[in-house]
């Protein structure tokens, strides 16, 4: 059903300007978990197989943790730390929407390059997944705030996420488990960091973390 | 060895001191004074010999050590160097290097018998000695290296007895730097003017007397004694360049003498024509000595 | 192999014995120096015996390290490197424990014999080995003992600075020589000796590569300019029995790398020569320069190590230019001359640091100008650096002037010969001779005479006591040899000839026939000393018997007419080398500061002059530090902004990702 | 008990440990169960070892989890070092009083953390399924990452949270590039369901699709590179090193990186199957790299463990070249492996227990250790000594290793810049070193208890590590042999 996968392309590439482009964290966050909902879909779409029931159980998995469980444990943390907007990013938001745009025609030309190689993967996933791992690589580099960093490397997880369910056919349910496991410690773990950070340091703006030098 | 070969370290011992007599009267003379008598050296010896001794207080037997030492370093070098006709005592290949060998064991010794009495005059002479010692020490070398080059010998003997005529004819410009460096040499070897003054008195402008201001008695008569004998060695490198190759041993011997004689009235001349070049002058008097053989010597190689 | 084995057992054992037994630094001492002692005169059994003809001894053991093996040799030319190497430790041995009685912490000098004892085992390990890894650790083993030794005094900042300058030197020379090992194993396909000689006699490029990284390697080791800074520095800062095992041996196993290297290179190329011929030259004269200007006691030996080394250098250039020229009588001349000093100099510059330390010992300092007159109160003593001094003056009779002898024959041989290249080469040496020659003498007039004569500078040198017996026999045994070699020379030499066949590979026979010549000469010039000597006895006692009737009397010395000479008044040792060191100001470039008296009633003048290695301060000092300015740039990369970090990584992928699709 | 079960004993030792940490009652009772947990994992990689050496390969739960020379030899330095940095860990915590005491809750937190990612790598080792290997290694990040920060104040979070995000997206590249292979592997024909099985991936006859292999191998490299501090994405490394405990530092020098490495190294045999030599190039170049980056910045260090930390980034850089550099190189990084992870957690041990002396890690102040702390003073001496690779200490020799294998390989730049490097770590470390073992110290050393365990961990890893330098036990060379075998020589 390639028309739903490019609806939801779309609608993931539209979330990923979002939040280039807005500064309120609890936006940021909702804005996430409706990606990773999205993009928890497509094994479902994309495995032209039929369901089965570990696929069904996978996804299930994904929309529970990245619809449901993340963005909640997030939510908390921002009012724990009580930070609600980043304020004046490395990168403005114009600029990061306009390199947004520029990411996206980047991605195009690499999905491009790759497609032969991985023929029944398709193109437009192949797309959005570069696009979404450029996209959160550019919200750490290009943001203060500690939660938002933790928020583009959730959208890395959601591009190598999608890269996977496309391009392997068939991987062993354990490592899939395992990945979501780590995935959500991962997120736990960043979570309680940050909130001794905030507790230490009274804010969470890691550019005030460079004292370690040389 | 034969009675013949001692001729020349005999007439070394006896003749040396006569030959300080001609250099100080010939400037005398020309001075326009009549001066003391050939043989005064010989009378200064013996009267120092029958002398007592005075000795610094702090001294050790090494300032004792020092005027033996040197004496015997020089009449073992008096044994080795060859007088024109009579040839050496001994000789062997190399012996050159046992002569300069022996000049710095005499020199060493009278330094540190200098440096023993502990007083500043000494230090200061010794300090210059070594100075200009260590320079005139390659120019030998290198003199004694561009006879040998020429003569294709290593034993003093057989680079003087090889020098004939046609060695002159061959290598003149050689040679005759060689003999300027020589006579360079001699001078500074046995600090005469314009080196040294050996007659001077202010203590200050002094190199060898004032190493031996504080040797009294025999000492100071062996030492004087030994001055002459280094002049009358190194001269005889000089006066050895003459072309005596084959000549009847006689006429050679006689010819030697005579050139002795000539050699110390030109040295008198020198000393009454010259005035001492201040002390630091002197370095390049030297080294001027040690280019001159060693142009003497690339000349030879080209 | 097995004698020599049982010396490497008994150094190592003791040594571990002492090092373990630090807390009763007493007991530990003693076991130390029975072992150092012990162990090496066991050693030098070895040694002799094959010296004396004794087949070479031989031991191959399989090692589980890949690329290496246990191959020991002692050949003749091992053997004779073994001599300095066991000798001057057995007496440094004899010497150490009363010299370390008053010396630093009693544990560390207790420690110390474990790092003495291992410096010995190391040295002779590296002699004897034949395979490249083996002689790898041997050597790095050699290079990090003398390390604990050099910051025995470990409270001084200087004595840490020296350890340092030591060490890091040693290890920057086993750079190259690891490249050099490493090269041949590559090429030869084993790392024992024996394979390399194969693949170097048809390749001229890489033997001129091998030879380049020894001259370097080995260079550094041995001390020849401009790897010479850490002499200077080590030889101070350590205790001077180990000044005397390291300037007496140690750096004579770099002298033997690079000739065992030289054996193994096949025909030598004529640029070798001249390579070897003018680094020792320039090591020569300028090594004595520098010692000129010291006026800190062991400074300046380690400077004249640094001028003797030079000297051998020369002789083996000789040597080789005599082999690539064709000439097999200078090459027999060349390599004699060096290979004689190396023992040479082992004795006298042992005896001279021994004298050093006795000296240190008895008045606590080195120190020229605060020293003198110590002559009437350490006589043995200073009887003993006198002979030691004037044969490293190479004055004759003694043994330095045997092998200078022979050097400065061999570069009149050189100028004999018809090759303008060999004149050359001969008129080289003899200029470096001479001009060594004269500045040694001057040097020593200096030291002896300021040390040991005079009236003491300070209240240290006034209280100087006489030396321990150990001390004095270790010291009379050194200065002993000095005379024997010196009268014995005519006899030496021919015994050389199988040592110098090994070194040059011409046959021994051929070699002995152009030497025998050379010992006839000597034997007459022996004559010629001994004769001397009778005649300065003769003069000595016929004097004693005039002065005795005539009567001695003491007064003070002529001071301008002061009747009061004081040490102030005495020449100084800066002084006395003032004129020498002006002269060369240009080469020895040490910074004096000067306040000279002024007005009618000048107050205060003073005259500093430090001569500090000019090398180190002109060169390598200003190298590193521009090194480090250029290394702190790096700072900006590592600057602590996460972000960055994050795009590091990135920007490395994209990087990577671009190449590849290009 | 039969191999298969030693690998499912491995796992699950430190996990019921860790478990059993989180219920002990006292501090002295979590600092013991590490200790024997170590000492049991150390026992049973030993027997593990033993039959792998016999045998070939040891599989375990359905080909799950797969042992073969190459994992159990990492296997058989992890768990040596771990053993030496939990024995330090008790020294260490027993004297950590002050700012930081080390009471119940800390001691419970730090001895399931530490278990824990002794499990992890355990688990990243034995796996055979490289995304099971992945979860291992992001399982270490996490859980190592408390470590770092294990006493809370401004910079250890500082370091953590580098840590913690960096090698995050590290290891999510690396991910990508696990997928790659995956990617690689079915359009090559494979079939999916083991196409991640390192077992099958080193199989001669895997045809895998060259242009995703590259991608594979790029993202692979940065990925656990990163993880394993090949510069120039070291960055965390400094920082982690020198905020964390020491113990924790020297298990991080002395395992995870190997570990990190040891990820990459699986990719190696079908990136060469595929592409030749184009790993080796790239393990060459970031090794050279990394070796002239880690040498200017030791240039100019103050603090010792920051400096020690710049040592590791040397020496990984030195191991991967290694691995770059053909079957005697890979011997030569095998061998290097152990050498630097004994003499790395020795020196941190050593700094470690004289910074709680000195109570500073400032080389400058940290002066005259042999006077104060003999034991200790010699750790320091003899592990630095041997980090910068002065004979007779081992790493001398598989240097010595490495050059020859670049010899070999005909590399004599490669050869000059590693030995220009290596002789710049040597001159500058060895100034602070100098200071640091024999200065005359300026600040009064507190006195602490000389403790036993201090002896277990100090002596016998000096000894062992001038052991090997002299000496090479045939039954090593036979293991890492075995060892370098898997990985086979380039195509």
């Amino acid at each position: 059903m390639p028309g739903l996968l490019a609806t939801i392309d779309v609608v993931g590439l539209l979330t990923c300007f979002a939040l280039l482009g807005t500064s309120r964290i609890g936006a940021c966050i909702r804005f996430l978990a409706l990606q990773g909902i999205l993009f928890s879909l497509v094994p479902v779409i994309a495995h032209d197989d039929g369901l089965t029931v570990r696929v069904l159980l996978l996804a299930g998995a994904n929309v529970a943790l990245k619809g449901m469980i993340f963005p909640a444990v997030l939510l908390r943390l921002r009012t724990r730390a009580g930070f609600h907007r980043e304020v004046q990013p490395y990168i403005g938001f114009v600029a990061s929407i306009l390199f947004g745009i520029v990411a996206l025609a980047v991605s195009l030309g690499l999905a491009r390059e790759l497609h032969p190689a991985l023929s029944h993967a398709p193109f437009a996933m192949l797309e959005a997944a570069i696009f979404l791992i450029s996209i959160g690589l550019f919200l750490i580099v290009s943001r203060r705030n500690a939660l938002i960093q933790v928020i583009g490397y959730l959208v890395i997880e959601n591009g190598i996420f999608v890269f996977g369910a496309i391009t392997v056919v068939e991987t062993p349910l354990l490592v899939e488990l395992g990945i979501l496991l780590d995935a959500f410690v991962a997120v736990f773990v960043m979570g309680i960091a940050i909130f001794h950070i905030n507790s230490e340091f009274g804010m969470a703006d890691s550019d005030r973390l460079n004292t370690l030098r040389g | 060895m034969n009675p013949q070969n001692l001729v020349a370290p005999m007439l070394g011992l006896l003749l040396a001191p006569l030959h300080v007599g001609v250099i100080n009267r010939t400037k005398a003379f020309v001075a326009g004074r009549l001066g003391p008598p050939l043989v005064q050296p010989y009378r200064d010896v013996f009267k120092l010999l029958r002398r007592g001794a005075i000795y610094g207080e702090v001294t050790t037997p090494l300032v004792r050590l020092g005027p033996v030492l040197s004496i015997a370093t020089l009449v073992a070098a008096l044994a080795i160097v060859p007088f024109p006709g009579a040839g050496a005592a001994i000789n062997f290949m190399g012996d050159l290097i046992v002569l300069i060998g022996l000049f710095a064991l005499g020199r060493f010794a009278t330094v540190l018998a200098a440096l023993d009495t502990g007083s500043s005059f000494e230090g200061m002479g010794a300090s210059r000695e070594v100075h200009f010692a260590a320079l005139a020490e390659p120019a030998l070398l290198i003199a004694l290296a561009t006879l040998a080059r020429v003569t294709h010998a290593t034993d003093l003997t057989a680079i003087y007895g090889g020098i004939a005529i046609n060695t002159w004819v061959h290598a003149l410009p050689a040679l005759a730097l060689v003999g300027v460096s020589f006579l360079v040499l001699e001078l500074v070897e046995n600090s005469r003017i314009p080196v040294d003054d050996p007659t001077t008195h202010l203590e200050l402008t002094m190199i060898h007397e004032v190493m031996v201001l504080d040797h009294t008695g025999p000492d100071l008569g062996m030492i004087q004694y030994g001055a002459a004998l280094k002049l009358w060695i190194i001269g005889l490198l000089l006066v050895g360049l003459a072309p005596l190759h084959g000549v009847d041993p006689w006429v050679a011997g006689v010819a030697g003498l005579f050139g002795m004689t000539v050699l110390a009235i030109v040295i008198g001349m020198i000393e009454s024509a010259m005035a001492r070049y201040r002390m630091t002058t002197v370095p390049q008097f030297i080294v001027g000595a040690a280019t001159l053989s060693a142009v003497a010597f690339i000349v030879l190689l080209v | 192999m097995a004698t020599l084995l049982i010396a490497f057992a008994l150094l190592l054992l003791t040594g571990v014995a002492a090092i373990a037994l630090r807390a009763q630094a007493d007991i530990a001492q003693r076991i130390g120096q029975a072992g150092a002692v012990l162990g090496s005169l066991v050693g030098l059994g070895a040694a002799i015996a094959v010296l004396c003809g004794a087949k070479p001894a031989l031991l191959v053991l399989n090692w589980p390290m890949p690329g290496g093996g246990i191959h020991l040799v002692v050949d003749r030319l091992s053997a004779y490197f073994l001599l300095p190497v066991f000798g001057v430790s057995t007496l440094t041995g004899l010497y150490g424990r009363s010299y370390l009685s008053k010396q630093g912490e009693p544990a560390n000098a207790a420690g110390s014999w474990f790092h003495l004892n291992v410096l010995t085992a190391a040295m002779a390990l590296v002699v004897v080995a034949r395979d490249g890894l083996l002689f790898l650790l041997a050597w790095e083993i050699m290079a990090l003992a003398p390390f604990f030794l050099v910051v025995f005094e470990d409270r001084r900042e200087a004595a840490r600075q020296a350890a340092w300058i030591y060490l890091a030197a040693a290890h920057l020379g086993t750079a190259f020589l690891l490249v050099l090992f490493v090269l041949l194993g590559n090429r030869a396909g084993t790392s024992d000796f024996a394979g390399f000689a194969g693949v170097l006699h048809d390749d001229p490029a890489l033997s001129s590569t091998v030879f380049v990284l020894a001259l370097i390697g080995f260079g550094s080791k041995a001390g020849i300019v401009p790897a010479h800074v850490w002499l200077p520095e080590a030889h101070p800062a350590a205790p001077s029995h180990a000044s005397a095992l390291m300037s007496g041996a140690m750096i004579k196993v770099g002298v033997y790398g690079l000739v065992r290297m030289l054996t193994l290179l096949g025909a030598p190329q004529a640029w070798w020569g001249w390579a070897l011929l003018v680094a020792g030259a320039v090591s020569g004269v300028l090594g004595v320069l520098y010692a000129l200007a010291q006026h800190d006691l062991k400074r300046l030996l380690a400077y004249h190590s640094v001028e003797n080394i030079g000297i051998i250098f020369i002789g083996i250039g000789v040597g080789v230019l005599g082999l690539a020229y064709d000439l097999p009588v200078l090459a027999a001349f060349g390599f004699a001359a060096g290979l004689l000093h190396v023992v040479n100099h082992a004795i006298f510059k042992g005896l001279l640091f021994l004298g050093a330390g006795a000296v240190q010992h008895a008045t606590h300092t080195v120190e020229l100008e605060e020293l003198g007159g110590l002559l009437k109160r350490m006589p043995w003593t200073g009887a003993c650096f006198l002979i030691g001094s004037a044969a490293i003056v190479g004055l004759p009779p003694l043994n330095g002037f045997v092998s200078e002898f022979l050097l400065i024959y061999a570069g009149y041989a050189g100028l004999l010969l018809p090759t303008a290249a060999a004149a050359a080469a001969g008129l080289t040496t003899l200029v470096a001779m001479g001009l060594i020659g004269g500045l040694a003498a001057a040097c020593f007039a200096k030291a002896f005479g300021v040390v040991f004569l005079g009236t003491p500078r300070s209240v240290e040198a006034e209280h100087a006591h006489e030396a321990a017996w150990p001390m004095l026999a270790a010291m009379a045994i050194l200065a002993l040899l000095c005379i024997v070699i010196g009268f014995a020379g005519p006899f030496v030499i021919p015994a050389l000839a199988g040592i110098v066949s090994e070194a040059s590979g011409l046959p021994a026979n051929q070699i002995g026939a152009s030497l025998a010549p050379l010992s006839a000469a000597l034997q007459v010039a022996t004559t010629v000393f001994l004769g001397m000597a009778a005649l300065a006895a003769g003069l000595w006692i016929i004097r004693g018997w005039r002065l005795a009737r005539a009567g001695v009397r003491r007064a003070p010395v002529w001071g301008c007419g002061f009747p009061r000479p004081t040490a102030r008044m005495q020449y100084t040792a800066s002084s006395f080398a003032q004129p020498l060191v002006s002269q060369f100001r240009l080469l020895i470039a040490n910074r004096e500061a000067l306040v000279a008296p002024s007005g009618y009633f000048p107050t205060e003048a003073s005259f500093t002059s430090d001569s500090g290695d000019p090398f180190l301060r002109l060169l390598f000092v200003p190298t590193f530090r521009w090194f480090g300015r250029l290394a702190a740039r790096l700072n900006v990369i590592q600057h602590g902004h996460i972000h960055v970090y994050v795009l590091y990584v990135a920007a490395t992928l994209i990087a990577l990702l671009a190449w590849v699709s290009l | 008990m039969a191999p298969a079960y030693l690998i499912v004993a491995l796992l699950a030792v430190p996990v019921s440990g860790a478990l059993a940490c989180l219920a002990a009652a006292r501090p002295r009772q979590v600092l013991a169960i590490t200790i024997a947990v170590s000492a049991i994992v150390l026992a049973l990689a030993a027997r593990l070892c033993a039959s792998v050496l016999s045998g070939s390969l040891v599989e375990s739960a359905g080909g799950v989890f797969v042992v073969d020379a190459f994992s159990v030899f990492h296997l058989i330095v992890l768990a040596l070092v771990f053993l030496i940095c939990s024995l330090f860990a008790s020294v260490y915590f027993a004297d950590e009083g002050g700012a930081h005491p080390f009471s119940r809750g800390p001691a419970r937190r730090f001895g399931a953390l530490w278990l824990g990612s002794l499990a992890a790598m355990i688990l990243v080792l034995v796996s055979n399924n490289l995304g099971i290997m992945w979860v291992g290694m992001e399982a270490t990040t996490l859980l190592t990452a408390f470590l770092i920060s294990f006493h809370r104040d401004r910079l250890s979070l500082e370091a953590m949270w580098k840590y913690l995000l960096i090698c995050s997206v590290g290891i999510a590249f690396a991910f990508i590039g696990t997928i790659f292979t995956a990617a690689a592997v079915q359009s090559g024909g494979g079939v999916g369901a083991d196409a991640l099985l390192w077992t099958r991936l080193a199989a001669p006859d895997m045809r895998l699709d060259p242009t995703l292999m590259t991608f594979a191998f790029i993202f692979v490299l940065v990925g656990y590179g990163t993880k394993a501090g090949l510069a120039p994405i070291h960055s965390w490394l400094p920082d982690a090193h020198s905020q964390a405990p020491a113990p924790v530092s020297a298990m991080f020098s002395g395992c995870l990186l190997n570990i990190a490495l040891y990820c990459i190294m699986r990719f190696v045999p079908p990136a060469r199957i595929a592409l030749g030599g184009f790993a080796d190039g790239l393990l060459v170049f970031f090794g050279v790299l990394s070796i002239l980056v880690a040498a200017g910045f030791i240039v100019f260090q103050r603090d010792a463990k920051r400096f020690l930390a710049y040592s590791s980034v040397e020496h990984l850089g030195i191991i991967a070249l290694g691995y770059g550099l053909g079957p005697l190189g890979t011997f030569a990084a095998l061998f290097h492996t152990l050498n630097h992870s004994l003499s790395k957690s020795l020196a941190f041990c050593a700094v470690g227990r004289l910074g709680q002396r000195f109570g500073t890690h400032d080389m400058a102040t940290l002066s005259g250790a042999l006077r104060h702390d003999r034991l200790w003073g010699l750790a320091l001496l003899g592990s630095v000594l041997s980090l910068i690779g002065a004979a007779p200490f081992a790493i001398f020799m598989s240097e010595y290793q490495l050059l020859r294998a670049a010899a070999g390989a005909q590399k004599w730049v490669v050869l000059g810049l590693f030995l220009a490097g290596a002789s710049v770590v040597f001159v500058s470390a060895l100034r602070h070193l100098i200071d640091m073992a024999f200065g005359d110290a300026k600040t009064p050393s507190s006195p602490l208890r000389a403790r036993t365990a201090s002896y277990a961990v100090a002596v016998p890893a000096l000894a062992a590590l001038l052991f090997l330098g002299l000496w090479l036990p045939p039954w090593l060379v036979e293991a890492i042999d075995r060892a370098a075998a898997v990985l086979g020589a380039r195509v």
